[in-house]
Order: structure tokens, then C-alpha cells, then sequence
């Protein structure tokens, strides 16, 4: 932490200053927060974020257009495919390329199982902040089964590499469309469990109804998306309001904020939203692996990708909310500039003004609840 | 907090009904089998059978049928895969691959250079388990400098191309190497020549304008490629190799 | 609402401190003099037709040919779900673009982005100081002039490439096959031997101009 | 070449019979341990040992001053078996606990070392024995090394008071949970040292969090021990055991309803105090790394998990003592026990026997009560500070007030018709069988609402 932000805080009072991370088991992955509190109730707590930056915005401007697509998996990877379809949509648009049906039906289905994998550790990892460990051990035994299913189709787990400029780079093995229709009914009975399990605990409920509660307009003012911004009530969502891709052909509802545990926009709220979302997913899956057109996977893409020059910006709706890729080409082969605008680092610039009088287990649960991860954050 | 007593008696109620169906869910997941997979002794078959086909482990080129075209080398954003053809020396009309090495320790396994290839010859295999304890045993090298390969020409009918079975390359290459055997000792880094005088065109610009990955052009240039930094070799202009502080190699 | 329709509003409200719309290859964007963007930001968001109130992105691109930085803002707006592109050109040298933290709050932490990868100062926003780089960190990596400094504090990053250095033990090796059974007379002096053949042993650091590049010869 | 041999996959080239002795040792040390307690602890007691000193050392016990220290060095006899029968039963809990934990977890636990893992703990002890033990540089070093020992003192105190059979305990003490209480307290003692002693401010949080919590817990855990002891009538431990009958329908728990809420207001309380989910806010791992245990490292680490582990049968053993009945053999009475005594100063040796029986009865119920305390701990999740304060003080308390209001009451009716008594035992008698029913099928239910699972109890 920096001599300018130890100058902003006025050190007469007798408060405890404590840096939260960056090796903390609860902020998942490297982030750092400068906590001021008077025993257990903060002042205020600063995040301090860049352990993790890789410069993916740099290398964008080193690497070719198809050379780039594996970095984008770097910068979520809990949710890569996402990263993947936005980087692959907006060189699309550069190049006025139309992506064949059934390639854009496979990239809904990768990028939902995907967005459940991600919900999975999410609210996983969110019950372990909260200190109960076994509902993060089922969580992950569910996404073990979504890994199987990605690793089949394209070979990886974590970093999928899957969607190419122009389509997807491999078509669906055998045998896979009835593994993922098993996954997905089973998967729906596991959802109920859950919530009889953890989501309706008493103990759950008090410790995350009416903490961190963020109201409609701070979400909107502060530029928070997906998840976050629909737990405190705004109805909006990429995939139904500026659709892309396959998304128009299917029918789903977007679950919002309810205040089911007090107030509306708590953490409580964000939380059940995202298990909302993951029934969701699962019938954007089912119908897509239904309605799946045949055809060819790839469109014609020229070897050497050459956009006349211009600039781009797609919106996909990723499972930490909308991710932009602005991708700006000065007509070579390499882009000029590629900008990813992620979730996660607005969700990070909203911790500092609501923390003020929480406790610190309520800074544990607001973090696990914006859903916010070091490599988003930092790129 | 709980003012009146109905609410008093609720929060005792739903706590009771909570735990009672949370712990029935804890006990029924203790009568069902655990999904634990006992690697790496206790697995019904070896755990490499056990991945998808398309699983993306270590790449293995089948030296028969590489036609030397280099698009693998091309199409590798981080550039780790390395190809040097010469003239045979016995007939000139031959062309002889006498470098292929990749780099695995740097190869982030995306699979961009398994689809440019004509022959198929650069796969990859279901083989992960190759810990070594020094990084510099990680560089698969396919060709070897004294006998070279010769390219392998594509008949125009051919209906499939002959490859060795997908993994026994690569298993025999780890097999053969124990895993703590220490690696290679690099040569002295070299001293750093003055820039070359910059009125003839540089090399570089000669070379074929790589699209991905352009390599460093100046040799002395230790070709800055930090695992750590991610930052891949950046495209040094190619007027003077970046002002890289003093050797700026470790020794090796 | 679609963007020209903003757009021709906006010219109708400012006047020329908005730049025309530019032709849209891909996406259309608009140039706002740096002094009114402020005015141009609050009158978006507070007119009832256009009320954008989602500051999607601020960003920056670096162009060293024109010896400018463009600060690109994607609004949006939920409402009416329309949404324009301005930007706002800064001299590369010193870079002054005042701040829209007052607008809206999302831009705080993305104008501290763009302050700390590509040194544009916002005046007027409360706690400007780099948001991912450590504070003592010299320069702006996204600018296209950022020279790699190769380490930190005396921790260098940089690792010798495995490649090229076993290429260089290979020539050693080659040297000494070649001077232990010299290779036969060259049936045809057609081709030059190639430069890698007879590498020159003596000079053990002379190693040929571009080991790791295909000698020029082969595509011949 | 680097030596290959590791635990969990031992080389056939290994020295056998290191390996074997080892494994015997291990093996053996628990039961040696467990026998001779039983045997040694009636040894002990008062009649027993003045009649020994009668007639084999023909001294007149109470004239002669032999006995004091001949009984001192008993007790210290004592006192040394039952603290390292308590660490051996710390570690074997310890893999107890990991075995259970891992099956509610769906995965398998330890299974490597030994036959089902069972000598996880030895390797676990022997490594935090090897491992560094370093003090922090700013620790108050004396404290720092001091705390440890009070925690182990203040769990090892609580054993001596501790009933494990009709007449296997080492002091029978008149006045004995009301010493329990006074000695739990020493554990807070311990933590608070740690915490203020490790100069770190993690330890710091979890000593000040552990210091309110077991304090504001010793008053509802003390309100709900005052009505076994109103319906016993004693303080003394084994008073209260003998009161209560043998059969479920006549331990403490179910002959008074109020006893039924005052024994979850003391499993509650003693969760609380042995800083056990949902409580264990002092260890917090995902808020305070590890609470006050931060800093330490090694032995001392090592000590802390021993006395985690040995609380976990402390708690269960006073609450099975209180109202489960303890060592009470199903059928057997009191003059039962003094008919298998028998006049002679020596027992006979089936009087051997039942004790062993009268031990492996306590051994069960706590067994039983341990488990669900792993089990809660692997299902909740934990609960804040304050919550934690508003629970003791707006809920627990109360219902402890009302709990030993409502025994008064009851013993007044109880002394009136002693019918009132029985019919309240054979009425949650039976409430408790059904509710146990009611679960095991919601359990099933369960299973089966899952698609694709059923029960399987393959993979250990």
C-alpha cells in the first residue's frame, strides 16, 4: 500500500489499520484491502488491486487477431468461454463475418454450462466465507461434472480456447449431447438441494439479509453489471435487451432482486440471484442442445485476418456481468488497441464507499457477494 | 432485533426447521459413494485413459510425415516452437529439418498449431505427468542436429497420412529422461556487439514478415520471453535491440 | 433513439464543441472538446429524452503519429437502450482531461486506469494515484513508445530463451562433428554450403546472424 | 539416489520390522492405555485404597502419615495415565473426525496411512513435531510460550473430575461439575494469552472475539446445569449419574421436559465454549486466517489441536453425564453394583468385567454425541459476533431461567406423585424415537430426490 493512501488516513485516532490480503483465504485470488477498524466495526476499507496484472491489453497489440484468443481465456478464468465469444464477436463485426447457426447454437451451450461452472464457485466459495465448508465441496463436485463435459468438447478445463474468429474450433463429439442432457436434469434436482441446504439456513440468512446493501441508483451510478446490478433490482440483461448470437431463439426469464431476506440489493440478493441464473442456464442449454441446427462450424475467415481499419465494442452478458471488448484496428495484422471492460473492476471500485460501519465478517461476505475475482480485476 | 414474540418464537422455528433439513441433507450424502478418484495407484485403469480424446496435453510431432512448412511456428502467439530447415548436405534438392524444438515448459497448450498442419504431424497427446526438476528438461527436441529428417512430401492421393500412435512419442521421450536429472548448461551469455551500423537494412527485415510472434531479430538479443511477465517477446523495433540493462541473463 | 439522433441534439445543444460523427466504419464515434465534456456528460444524463446514466467504458487509445491520446467514453443508457461514443483528444505530451467522477461514479476507478497505463491526469478527481501498478513504477506501459524496463527494483524478468541457447550448443556440437570427420566434397558446387554447415567454430560467441530464424537460403 | 521411501508407499526394501514395531507400538499404546486406566482408576478410590493400606501394609489409614503422600503419588500416577490416554484419544479423534468430515464431504479422508488412514494423526503429530517453532519477533516470548500449556492444563484439569465408569474416575469430587465449570475457564486464559502474546493482529481479533464468547457462554452453560443437579440433588458427579436410571426412559433428559431444552441450551453453550461451529469465531479461517493459532507453529500448534480434539470428548462427556445417563448399565441397579462388589477388599474379577462394560457404555453415548458435533460442525455455517451475543443473551439465558424455574415446579410435583415422572420419560421417550424415525426417512427422501443417486457405500 502506497505512502499516498497512508497519507489520506489521519493517524491520531487510535484505529487498527490491517491489510485484509493479498494472501488471505478470503479474497479469492490476489487483492489487498487497507482495513481501518475500531475492534470489529470498519471506518473503511481500500482496495488496493494489481497483483495479478498481466497486461492482456498489451499483448493484445503484440499478438495477432487468431493468435489473441488464448489470452482472452486468462482474463476470467472461471469463465472463460464468455471472454472467448466477446473477443470473437467484436473481430467478427471488424471483419464482417456472419457465424454459421450451428456455430453460434455450440457457443451458447459452452458459454451457459460455462456461466454454471462460474456460478458454482461463486456461491460455493460464498458459503465458505461464511464458514460453512461442505456446500463448497458439492459445489465443486457439480463443476467437476461441467469440466468433464467442456474437457470433451474442447479439450480443457479452465482456459477452453474453444471459440474461434468465425466460429468454434471443433463440433460436438458423439455421445456428448446425451452426457449434457443427463448433466442438466440432474443438475436442476441439485439446485433444490442446495437451497435446502444452505440458501433457506437460518444461520446463512441473518449473517448476509440486509448487509452491503446497494441501492438501484449507487449500482447504476457506480457501473455495476450482471449479478450485482440485477440483485439491487435493475431488470437488465445483455442477452435479452442487446441480444448477440443464438440468444433471440431462446426463451428464458431474468431473475432480479427481491429483497427475499429484508432489503432489496443486499448480499443476500445477489447471492440468490445467481442461483436463479443457474436454472436459467440450464433451460437456455436444454433448448439450444434441442433446436441444434446442422451445418458447418466455421465460416470462411481469411488465414491472415486484415480488418480495414476502425473500431468495435461488443457487449456479451458473462457470468460476472457485461464484459465489453472495445477493439480498435489500424489495418495491419495486429490490433491496434484491445480494451476488455470487466466486471469485476467496477465491482471493486464500490467496495471502498459501502464499507464504511460494516464488520469485517460483512467485508468477507460483501466481497464474496459482488462475486469479485483477482484476475478480472487486474487483467 | 426480535421485538415481538411471534417473532421471537419464528426465528426459534425456522432455525429448527433450517438445521433439521440442512443436517438430513449432510447425512444422506454420507450413504452415497464419494467421487473421490484415487490417483495416482488406486485408478481402475491408467489415469491417461481416463481424459477425452481432445484432452490438450503435451504436443508430439511424428517426425515421418512433417512437410517443414512451419505454420505451427507461425500460428504459436508465444512462439516456443522453433524450426530450423537446411539443405541436405548429401543431395541439394532435399530439404532437411535439423531443429524442431517446442518449449513446453512455456506452451500454454492452446492448440493454435495443431490446426494450421497440412499432415497432422503436431498433435497433442493425453500425457501431462513430466515434472522435472530443472525447467531446462522441458524442451522436447524432435529433430536432432546431427541426422537431420528429410521433409516429407505429400502425394497428392495420399488417403491418410501414417502417423505413429497418438502418445507413444512423447512417452517415450519422458521415459527416457529421469526426472531429476539436471538440465543442459547454457552456454555464457554473449557480450552484447555494438548495434550493427544502421545503413544496410537489417536482417530483420528481410526475414519473412511473421505475422504471430515475430521473433527478436538481433541474436545477441536475449529475446525477452518472462514466463513471468506474460509479456511475450515484444516486437523490438527493428532498428536497436531494447537498452536491456547490463547482460540482463542470468547466468546460467 | 439511435445514436445520430443523440448525436444531432447534442450538435443542436453545444454547437460546434462537438465534432461531427464519424463515418461508421464499424462503430460511429464523436469528438468533444476536452474543456466542455463535462457539460456535454451532465446534460446527457439529466436531458429526459436521453437520460444516460451508465458510464460503460472509459478508456484511451495512444496514437504517437498524431502526438495524441483519445479518451474513448461508451455511455449507455438503460432506459431507452441507446448509447454513443464520444472521445476527447489530450496532447501526448501532457495530457489534461478534466474529470467526469462528478457524473458518474463508475469513471472514478476506470480514469485511475487510464492515469496509471497511459498517464493521463484528470484534473479535479479526488484520489488520482495509479490503481494497478505499484505507485513507484516508472512510465505508462499502454503507451506504443513503453520500453520494457526487463525487471523491478533489480529483479530482473528476464529468462534466457531455452530455444536459442540449445540452438547454440547444437552449432558447438555441429562445429566439433564437422572438424572431427570433415564432410565430403560438395558433389556440386551449385548451392553455397549453407552458412550453418561450417559454422565458425573459432569465434565461440560469433554465432551466425540469425540462429533461430531460418537461414535465408531455405525458401529458395 | 533421493530415498524413495515414503509413509504412504512403503518400499518392500524397508527395514521391516522398523515398520511393523512402529505400527505395533502405535497400535497397542491406545489399548495398553484404556486397560490399565480401567484398572488402575478403582484402585483409587477411597474405600478401595484404605482397605489396601489396612491390610497389605497393615497401617491404620487415617493415624498413619503415609497415606497422604502414598495417595499423592496415586493420584499422580493417575493423573500422568489419564493426560496421555487424553492426547492419545485427541489424536485418534482427530482422524475420526477427518474420516467422518470426508464422507459428509462426498470424498474419502485419510486412507493412506495405515488401515483406513488410522494412523493419520501419528504422522500429523510426528510432522508438527519436526516442524520449526518459531516465536514472532515482537511475541511477548514468556506469554507466547506459556499459552499453550494453560489450554492443555485447563483441559486436562477437567478430565480428573470426569466419570468413565461406575467406579473408574480418579477424584470423585462432592463438589464436581461445579470444579468442571471453575476449570473450563482456564482454557479462556490460554487463548487470551495467545492472542495478546503473538503480536499479530489476526491472533489479537480471535483472542478479544474468543474472550467474550466463552465467558458470556459459562452462564447459560451454568443455568442449564443447575437442573440436573436440582433433580439429582448432589453436585457430585457420579451422584448425578446414579440418580438417573439406566434405561432411556429414565435418564435425566427425558424424566423432565425442562431438561430436554436445558440439554440443548448446554450443547449449544459447550459448543460455544470449545469454539466449535457454529461458533468458532476465535479460528475463523476465512475471516482471521486462523485466529489466535495464527503464529503458532510446531509443537505448540500440535498442543492446540490436542486440545481441540480432547474438548470435543469433554463437551460430549459432561453432557452424556448429565443427562444421558453416563455409565449407567441398562438393568442395573444400585444394589446391583454393590452385590458384584462383594464384601472382600479385593473385587472379584467379574466385577472387572462390568466396569469395563460401565466404561464402554459412557464410551458409546459420547461416541454418539460426538459425532453429531462433527456433524454440525461440517453443515453450519458460522455466525457473527454480535449474533453470537444476541443469541446467548436473548435466547439462552432466558430459556435457562425458565428451564430451572420449571424443574422446581416439576421436582414439587415429582415428590408428590412419582408417577409424573415416568410418564414424562416414557412420553419423550417416545417423541424422540419417532422424530429419529421422521429423520432417517427425510434422509432417504433425499437421496432419492437426487437424480442418479441412491445409496452406495463402496470407495473407502
Amino acid at each position: 500500500m502506497s505512502k499516498l493512501v497512508l497519507r489520506r488516513i489521519d493517524r491520531n485516532n487510535e484505529e487498527m489499520l490491517v491489510n485484509f490480503g493479498p494472501q488471505h483465504p478470503s479474497t479469492h485470488g490476489v487483492l489487498n484491502f487497507l482495513v481501518e477498524t475500531d475492534g470489529e466495526v470498519m471506518r473503511r476499507a481500500i482496495p488496493d488491486i494489481g497483483y495479478l496484472h498481466r497486461s492482456l491489453e498489451k499483448i493484445g497489440e503484440i499478438v495477432g487477431y487468431p493468435g489473441y484468443m488464448p489470452y482472452t481465456d486468462r482474463i476470467d478464468y472461471l469463465a472463460a468461454m464468455f471472454a472467448n465469444e466477446g473477443y470473437a464477436i467484436a473481430v467478427e463485426k471488424l471483419i464482417k463475418v456472419e457465424v454459421p447457426k450451428r456455430a453460434q447454437y455450440l457457443r451458447a451451450i459452452s458459454c451457459e454450462l460455462n456461466r454454471i461452472a462460474s456460478h458454482l464457485v461463486s456461491i460455493g466459495t460464498m458459503a465458505t466465507d461464511i464458514g460453512a465448508v461442505t456446500p463448497l465441496v458439492y459445489a465443486l463436485r457439480e463443476r467437476e461434472a461441467i469440466n468433464d463435459l467442456i474437457e470433451a468438447l474442447c479439450g480443457a478445463r479452465l482456459t477452453y480456447n474453444y471459440h474461434r474468429i468465425g466460429g468454434v474450433a471443433f463440433d460436438m463429439p458423439e455421445g456428448w449431447r446425451d452426457k449434457v442432457l443427463h448433466f442438466l436434469e440432474r443438475f436442476e434436482s441439485l439446485i433444490q438441494e442446495w437451497d435446502r441446504l444452505i440458501t433457506w439456513n437460518e444461520i446463512y440468512l441473518k449473517r448476509l439479509g440486509g448487509v452491503a446493501v446497494i441501492t438501484r441508483e449507487q449500482a447504476i451510478d457506480y457501473g455495476l453489471v450482471g449479478p450485482n446490478l440485477r440483485g439491487s433490482g435493475v431488470d437488465w440483461d445483455v442477452r435479452r435487451d442487446v441480444p448477440y448470437g443464438a440468444y433471440p431463439d431462446f426463451k428464458f426469464d431474468v431473475p432480479v432482486g427481491r429483497g427475499w431476506a429484508g432489503t432489496v440489493g443486499d448480499a443476500f440478493d445477489r447471492y440468490y440471484v445467481r442461483v436463479l441464473e443457474m436454472a436459467q442456464s440450464c433451460r437456455i442449454a436444454r433448448q439450444a442442445l434441442e433446436k441444434l441446427p446442422d451445418g458447418e462450424t466455421m465460416a470462411k475467415v481469411p488465414r491472415r485476418i486484415k480488418p480495414e481499419a476502425g473500431e468495435v465494442m461488443s457487449r456479451v452478458e458473462s457470468a460476472r456481468g457485461e464484459l465489453a471488448y472495445y477493439v480498435v484496428s489500424d489495418g495491419t495484422e495486429r490490433a491496434y488497441r484491445v480494451r476488455a471492460r470487466t466486471g469485476s473492476f467496477l465491482a471493486m471500485g464500490i467496495i471502498e464507499d459501502i464499507s464504511s460501519g460494516l464488520m469485517i465478517a460483512d467485508l468477507i461476505a460483501l466481497i464474496a457477494s459482488l462475486d469479485v475475482v483477482a484476475p478480472e480485476t487486474d487483467r | 432485533m426480535p421485538t415481538s414474540p411471534s417473532e421471537y418464537v419464528g426465528n426459534i422455528r425456522d432455525t429448527v426447521k433450517s438445521f433439521w433439513h440442512g443436517m438430513s441433507i449432510t447425512l444422506s450424502q454420507v450413504l452415497r459413494r464419494p467421487i473421490t478418484v484415487q490417483y495416482p495407484d488406486r485408478t481402475s485403469v491408467p489415469v491417461q485413459d481416463l481424459l477425452p480424446a481432445r484432452y490438450r496435453g503435451f504436443l508430439e510431432v511424428d517426425a515421418a510425415i512433417c512437410t517443414g512448412c512451419q505454420a505451427c511456428e507461425r500460428a504459436c502467439p508465444i512462439s516456443c516452437i522453433q524450426i530450423l530447415l537446411e539443405k541436405d548436405a548429401a543431395n541439394p534438392k532435399q530439404r532437411v529439418v535439423s531443429q524442431f524444438d517446442i518449449d513446453e515448459a512455456k506452451c500454454m497448450f492452446c492448440g493454435l498449431c495443431v490446426e494450421p498442419c497440412p499432415t497432422g504431424a503436431i498433435q497433442h497427446t493425453r500425457e501431462f505427468e513430466a515434472t522435472q526438476r530443472s525447467i531446462r528438461n522441458l524442451v522436447f527436441r524432435w529433430a536432432d542436429p546431427l541426422h537431420p529428417f528429410p521433409v516429407y512430401k505429400v502425394q497428392k492421393d495420399a488417403p491418410y497420412f501414417p502417423r505413429a500412435p497418438l502418445g507413444s512419442l512423447v512417452r517415450e521421450i519422458l521415459s527416457r529422461r529421469s526426472w531429476d536429472a539436471n538440465g543442459p548448461a547454457y552456454l555464457p551469455p554473449e557480450p552484447l556487439k555494438p548495434p550493427p551500423p544502421p545503413a544496410p537494412k537489417p536482417a530483420a527485415a528481410a526475414k519473412p514478415p511473421a505475422p504471430a510472434g515475430a521473433k527478436p531479430a538481433a541474436a545477441a538479443t536475449p529475446a525477452p520471453k518472462p514466463a513471468a511477465a506474460a509479456a511475450p517477446p515484444s516486437a523490438d523495433k527493428p532498428a536497436d535491440p531494447p537498452p536491456s540493462p547490463g547482460s540482463g541473463e542470468p547466468k546460467p | 433513439m439511435t445514436t445520430n439522433e443523440i448525436h444531432e441534439r447534442l450538435r443542436a445543444q453545444f454547437g460546434d464543441a462537438v465534432g461531427p460523427l464519424s463515418e461508421p466504419k464499424v462503430d460511429p464515434f464523436a469528438t468533444v472538446q476536452a474543456a466542455r465534456i463535462v457539460e456535454v456528460c451532465r446534460w446527457l444524463k439529466d436531458t429526459p429524452g436521453v437520460e444516460i446514466d451508465f458510464c460503460e467504458d472509459l478508456t484511451a487509445v495512444d496514437w504517437p503519429k498524431r502526438n495524441a491520446i483519445e479518451i474513448v467514453y461508451h455511455l449507455f443508457s438503460y432506459k431507452h437502450r441507446h448509447g454513443i461514443v464520444l472521445k476527447v483528444e489530450a496532447d501526448r505530451a501532457k495530457p489534461v482531461v478534466p474529470t467526469l467522477e462528478g457524473v458518474w461514479k463508475a469513471a472514478n476507478w476506470m480514469e485511475r486506469e487510464v492515469y496509471d497505463l497511459f498517464g493521463v491526469t484528470f484534473s479535479g478527481h479526488p484520489d488520482l494515484r495509479r490503481v494497478m501498478l505499484p505507485d513507484d513504477w516508472v512510465g505508462h506501459p499502454l503507451r506504443k513508445d513503453y520500453q520494457e524496463a526487463g525487471g523491478f527494483h533489480g529483479i530482473p524478468n528476464l529468462r534466457e530463451n531455452p530455444l536459442v541457447e540449445l540452438r547454440r550448443l547444437d552449432e558447438v556440437r555441429l562445429a566439433e562433428e564437422a572438424k572431427r570427420n570433415p564432410p565430403p566434397p560438395p558433389p556440386a558446387p551449385a548451392a553455397p554450403k549453407a552458412p550453418a554447415a561450417a559454422p565458425p567454430a573459432a569465434s565461440g560467441g560469433g554465432a551466425p546472424p540469425a540462429p533461430q530464424n531460418p537461414p535465408p537460403a531455405p525458401k529458395a | 539416489m533421493p530415498s524413495k521411501f515414503s509413509f504412504a508407499f512403503p518400499r518392500p526394501n524397508t527395514r521391516r520390522i522398523l515398520f511393523f514395531s512402529s505400527l505395533a507400538a502405535v497400535f497397542v499404546i491406545p489399548v495398553a492405555l484404556f486397560g490399565l486406566l480401567v484398572v488402575y482408576l478403582p484402585f483409587i478410590q477411597k474405600d478401595v485404597f484404605f482397605t489396601f493400606v489396612r491390610e497389605t501394609l497393615h497401617r491404620d489409614p487415617d493415624s498413619w502419615a503415609g497415606t497422604q503422600w502414598l495417595y499423592g503419588a496415586a493420584l499422580l500416577v493417575a493423573g500422568l495415565l489419564l493426560f496421555t490416554f487424553a492426547s492419545v484419544s485427541g489424536g485418534i479423534f482427530s482422524w475420526y473426525e477427518r474420516r467422518v468430515a470426508g464422507r459428509i464431504q462426498s470424498r474419502i479422508g485419510p486412507n493412506r496411512v495405515g488401515a483406513g488412514g488410522f494412523f493419520q494423526w501419528v504422522a500429523d503429530a510426528v510432522k508438527l513435531l519436526f516442524k520449526e517453532d518459531l516465536v514472532p519477533a515482537e511475541a511477548d516470548s514468556l506469554l507466547f510460550r506459556a499459552a499453550p500449556y494453560f489450554v492443555v492444563a485447563g483441559m486436562t484439569l477437567t478430565l480428573v473430575a470426569l466419570p468413565f465408569g461406575q467406579s473408574v474416575i480418579v477424584a470423585d469430587l462432592n463438589v464436581g461439575i461445579f470444579y468442571i465449570l471453575a476449570v473450563t475457564s482456564l482454557i479462556v486464559v490460554g487463548i487470551l494469552l495467545s492472542g495478546w502474546s503473538s503480536n499479530s493482529k489476526w491472533a489479537l481479533f480471535g483472542g478479544m472475539r474468543s474472550a467474550a464468547q466463552v465467558i458470556s457462554y459459562e452462564v447459560p452453560s451454568g443455568l442449564a446445569i443447575m437442573t440436573p443437579v436440582l433433580m439429582a440433588g448432589t453436585l457430585s458427579m457420579q451422584g448425578i449419574i446414579r440418580a438417573q436410571g439406566g434405561w432411556p426412559w429414565q435418564w435425566f433428559i427425558s424424566r423432565n421436559p425442562a431438561a430436554f431444552v436445558a440439554f440443548f441450551i448446554l450443547f449449544i453453550s459447550q459448543l460455544a465454549e470449545a469454539n466449535r461451529t457454529p461458533f468458532d469465531l476465535p479460528e475463523a479461517e476465512s475471516e482471521l486466517v486462523a485466529g489466535y493459532m495464527s503464529e503458532y507453529s510446531g509443537f505448540r500448534f500440535a498442543l492446540y489441536f490436542l486440545v481441540e480434539w480432547a474438548n470435543l470428548w469433554i463437551i460430549s462427556a459432561i453432557a452424556v453425564s448429565l443427562f444421558l445417563g453416563g455409565w449407567q448399565v441398562p438393568g442395573l441397579e444400585d444394589q446391583d453394583w454393590a452385590a458384584l462388589r462383594g464384601a472382600g477388599s479385593f473385587p472379584p474379577v467379574a466385577w472387572w468385567f462390568w466396569q469395563l462394560l460401565s466404561v464402554g457404555v459412557f464410551a458409546a453415548k459420547t461416541m454418539v454425541l460426538v459425532t453429531v458435533v462433527i456433524w454440525i460442525r461440517w453443515t453450519l455455517p458460522r455466525i457473527r459476533v454480535d449474533q453470537m451475543m444476541n443469541l446467548c443473551w436473548k435466547y439462552l439465558v432466558p430459556a435457562g431461567f425458565g428451564a430451572m424455574l420449571f424443574t422446581l415446579l416439576w421436582q414439587i410435583a415429582v415428590s408428590k406423585a412419582r408417577i409424573v415422572q415416568d410418564i414424562s420419560g416414557g412420553v419423550l421417550f417416545v417423541l424422540f424415537v419417532y422424530a429419529v424415525f421422521r429423520f432417517f426417512v427425510l434422509t432417504r427422501k433425499n437421496i432419492s430426490r437426487v437424480v442418479g443417486d441412491r445409496v452406495d457405500l463402496t470407495n473407502w
